[in-house]
C-alpha cells in the first residue's frame, strides 16, 4: 500500500501545488497589491507556466489524456491558442515557447502523414521522455516548495561564545570559483579606489574666441553655413563642443542666426544684426583671475 | 566526566558552533576522553529531552551534524522582534533548477536547460547569490560548462543531512504509473 | 499563551538574540499581549531554573537586558572545540591572497602586499601550510622575490584541470557568461 499512499498525494494535485500565492499572469509575477491597477482589458487570468514543457504538461493534465499516448492534433492546437493568447496580452513570449510551437508541428504534420514501414518508432518518443524527465522534476519541486514553506519558520539559534575571535571564516568546502572571482574583483575595487589615478591636466586645445572669429568670419563671407555639415568634418569631440558653443554665443550675441526649417532638417546660420569687431572676439576679463 | 556535564558540554558547543556539530569535533574537544559514540548518543538523547518538554530551541541533524533551531511556531514572535517583515519564497523555475541540481549534480546549465525546457542563467544565478547551489569545477566536454552543486546551506535550508536523502523522483513518478493501470 | 509556552518563547528569543534582551522588546514581540512585569519575572524564572540544573547555557543581566554565556568551567572545552572547526575554515585575509595568487599567477609577495594594502606573509604561509598556495621560483627583480602559484590540491578543490581552465573573474560574476558557458 506504500505506492498506493505516494501515487495517491501525487494524483491529489501535488503537482499544482505552485499555482497558490501571488495573482500570477502568464508569464508575470504581479505584485498582489498592484493587481488591480494593471490596465489588462478584458479579464483575462491565465496561470503561470514556468516553460513550454509546463505548460503542456498543463494541457496534457486538463485534457485527461494519457502521457505515453497524447493527441497531438488537439494538444498542438491549444498549445498555439495559448501561445497566441499570450502574445495577444502583450505578454513577452519567450523563444522556448516558440521553439516548442515549432516541435509540435513539426510533430502534426508526422502524424498526419500516413505511416511508412521504414519509418520507426513513434514521433512523440522524444517528447514524451522529455515529458516524464520533467515531471521528475517538478514533483521533486513540489517536494522542495513545501519544505521550504516550513523552513522558512526556523531560526538557527546560537549565542557567540566570548573566546571567539571576531574575525570573518568562511567553510573552506563553500568557497567556490565564484567566490573566489568575486574576492579578487573586490580586492582589485578597494586597490582601485586607494591608488586612484594621477588626475592629467591637459591644455584646451580649443578656445571658443577662437572659433567664434572662425565661424563669423564663414559667415561674413558666404552668407550661408550649414552647421551640421560643418560638424561634420570635425571629428574630434573637443573641438565639435567648442564650435557649438561659439555657434550659441554668436547668436545670443546677435552676430548670427541660426534657422531650421524642418525638426531634424539641417541648421543653416546667417548673418546676424550686429556686426563685431576684433575686440569681441578677446576672451572676457575674469575678476578672479589673479588668484589662479 | 558525568553524563549531566557531558550534556551540558554538548549544549554550550552547539549554541557557539557556527555550523552542524559533528560528534567527532567534540570528542577531539575533550582530548578523545570521550569517545564518538558516547557523544552521539548524549546528543540524540539531549535532542530528545528537548523534543519533549516545551522547549525554545531543538536540536536537529542536518549537513553531517548536529545545530540548534528555534521550532516552526516561534517564527511569527522571532519575525517581529527581530525585524524581519517577510521572507522571499522561491519561484517555482528556482525549485525546478534547485531539485535538477539536488538530484543529478554535478550538473551543467545546458543540461538543466534541456531538462527545463527552458533557460535557467538568471535563476541559476539567483541560487548561487543565495548560496544554495554553487560552481562545482567545469565538464570536460566542448566549451568546459561550469558545473553545479548543491551546498551546506541548501542542506541546512531543507533539514537535510545529505542531498541523497531527497525522495528519488523515480519512485514517485512510478508509483502514479502503477496507479494509472 | 500559557507561562510554559512564555518561557519557551523568551527562551528561542534570547538564543537567537545578538545583543541583550529587554522585557519591553519582547513585550512587544507579543504585540504587547504580555506585559513587561509578566516577561521579567518569566526570564527572572528560566534564569534561575537554568542556574540549578547543569547546563551549558545561563542567562545574566547586561546593559540593561539579558542575554546568554557559557559557564566558565566549560570554556577549555570550547576554545579547543572552536580551534578544531576553525581548521576547516578560510579567513577573509586567506581567501583575497588565495583569489590574488589564483587570478595573477605567478605573483609575488611584494605584489600581494602592494595589491591588499597589508602585510600578507602569515596568511601566505598559512596557505602554503595548507597546501593551496607554493613556491615557484623568483622574480628576477631586485631582491629576487620568491614567486607564487596554486596547487594541485587548489585545482582539485575548484574540479579544474589546470590553472588556465580559471574563468576571467570578470566574467564569471555576469550571468550572460555564465549562460554561455
Amino acid at each position: 500500500m506504500k505506492n498506493g499512499a505516494i501515487s495517491g498525494r501525487v494524483a491529489a494535485g501535488s503537482l499544482h501545488g505552485f499555482r497558490a500565492g501571488p495573482v500570477i499572469l502568464l508569464g508575470v509575477e504581479v505584485n498582489p497589491d498592484l493587481a488591480d491597477f494593471i490596465p489588462l482589458g478584458p479579464s483575462v487570468e491565465l496561470p503561470f507556466f514556468c516553460g513550454p514543457l509546463d505548460l503542456l504538461l498543463h494541457l496534457i493534465r486538463k485534457n485527461e489524456v494519457s502521457i505515453y499516448d497524447i493527441p497531438i492534433l488537439s494538444i498542438c492546437d491549444q498549445y498555439h491558442e495559448h501561445v497566441r493568447t499570450m502574445q495577444e496580452l502583450d505578454l513577452e513570449v519567450a523563444g522556448e515557447f516558440l521553439w516548442m510551437a515549432a516541435w509540435l508541428l513539426q510533430l502534426k504534420s508526422k502524424m498526419l502523414l500516413p505511416r511508412t514501414e521504414t519509418e520507426e518508432g513513434d514521433p512523440r518518443e522524444e517528447l514524451v521522455e522529455r515529458l516524464l524527465a520533467y515531471r521528475r522534476v517538478k514533483e521533486l519541486a513540489s517536494i522542495l516548495h513545501d519544505k521550504d514553506l516550513v523552513r522558512q519558520c526556523i531560526w538557527p539559534a546560537g549565542i557567540i561564545a566570548d573566546l571567539d575571535d571576531e574575525d570573518v571564516e568562511l567553510d573552506w568546502e563553500e568557497v567556490d570559483l565564484r567566490l573566489l572571482a568575486e574576492t579578487y574583483l573586490y580586492v582589485m575595487q578597494r586597490f582601485a579606489a586607494a591608488h586612484p589615478p594621477p588626475i592629467q591636466v591637459i591644455p584646451l586645445r580649443y578656445s571658443v574666441q577662437d572659433k567664434m572669429r572662425e565661424i563669423y568670419q564663414r559667415i561674413t563671407e558666404d552668407d550661408l553655413v550649414p552647421l551640421t555639415r560643418h560638424l561634420n568634418r570635425r571629428a574630434n569631440p573637443e573641438e565639435v563642443v567648442v564650435l557649438i558653443v561659439a555657434t550659441l554665443e554668436l547668436v545670443r550675441l546677435g552676430a548670427a542666426r541660426a534657422e531650421q526649417r524642418l525638426p531634424f532638417a539641417e541648421i543653416y546660420l546667417r548673418r546676424g544684426r550686429r556686426t563685431l569687431d576684433e575686440a569681441s572676439f578677446e576672451p572676457p576679463e575674469r575678476e578672479d583671475a589673479d588668484e589662479f | 566526566m558525568n553524563s549531566e556535564f557531558l550534556q551540558a558540554l554538548i549544549e554550550a558547543v552547539v549554541l557557539t558552533a557556527r555550523s552542524p556539530v559533528t560528534p567527532e569535533a567534540v570528542s577531539m574537544a575533550t582530548d578523545r576522553e570521550i569517545g564518538e559514540r558516547e557523544i552521539e548518543e548524549a546528543i540524540a538523547a539531549l535532542a530528545a529531552s528537548w523534543e519533549e518538554a516545551e522547549r525554545g530551541v531543538r536540536l536537529e541533524k542536518a549537513a553531517g551534524g548536529w545545530r540548534c533551531v528555534t521550532p516552526a511556531q516561534f517564527d511569527h514572535y522571532l519575525r517581529t522582534f527581530h525585524g524581519i517583515a517577510s521572507r522571499q519564497k522561491l519561484s517555482q523555475a528556482a525549485l525546478e533548477v534547485l531539485a535538477i541540481v539536488a538530484h543529478r549534480q554535478p550538473v551543467t546549465l545546458p543540461e538543466i536547460n534541456f531538462i527545463r525546457g527552458a533557460n535557467s542563467a538568471a535563476v541559476a544565478r539567483t541560487l548561487l547569490d543565495r548560496k544554495l547551489i554553487r560552481l562545482a569545477g567545469r565538464k570536460k566536454v566542448v566549451g568546459k560548462p561550469f558545473l553545479y552543486r548543491t551546498t551546506k546551506e541548501f542542506l541546512l535550508h531543507f533539514g537535510l543531512e545529505k542531498a541523497e536523502d531527497l525522495p528519488d523522483p523515480e519512485d514517485l513518478v512510478e508509483a502514479e504509473v502503477i496507479a494509472d493501470a
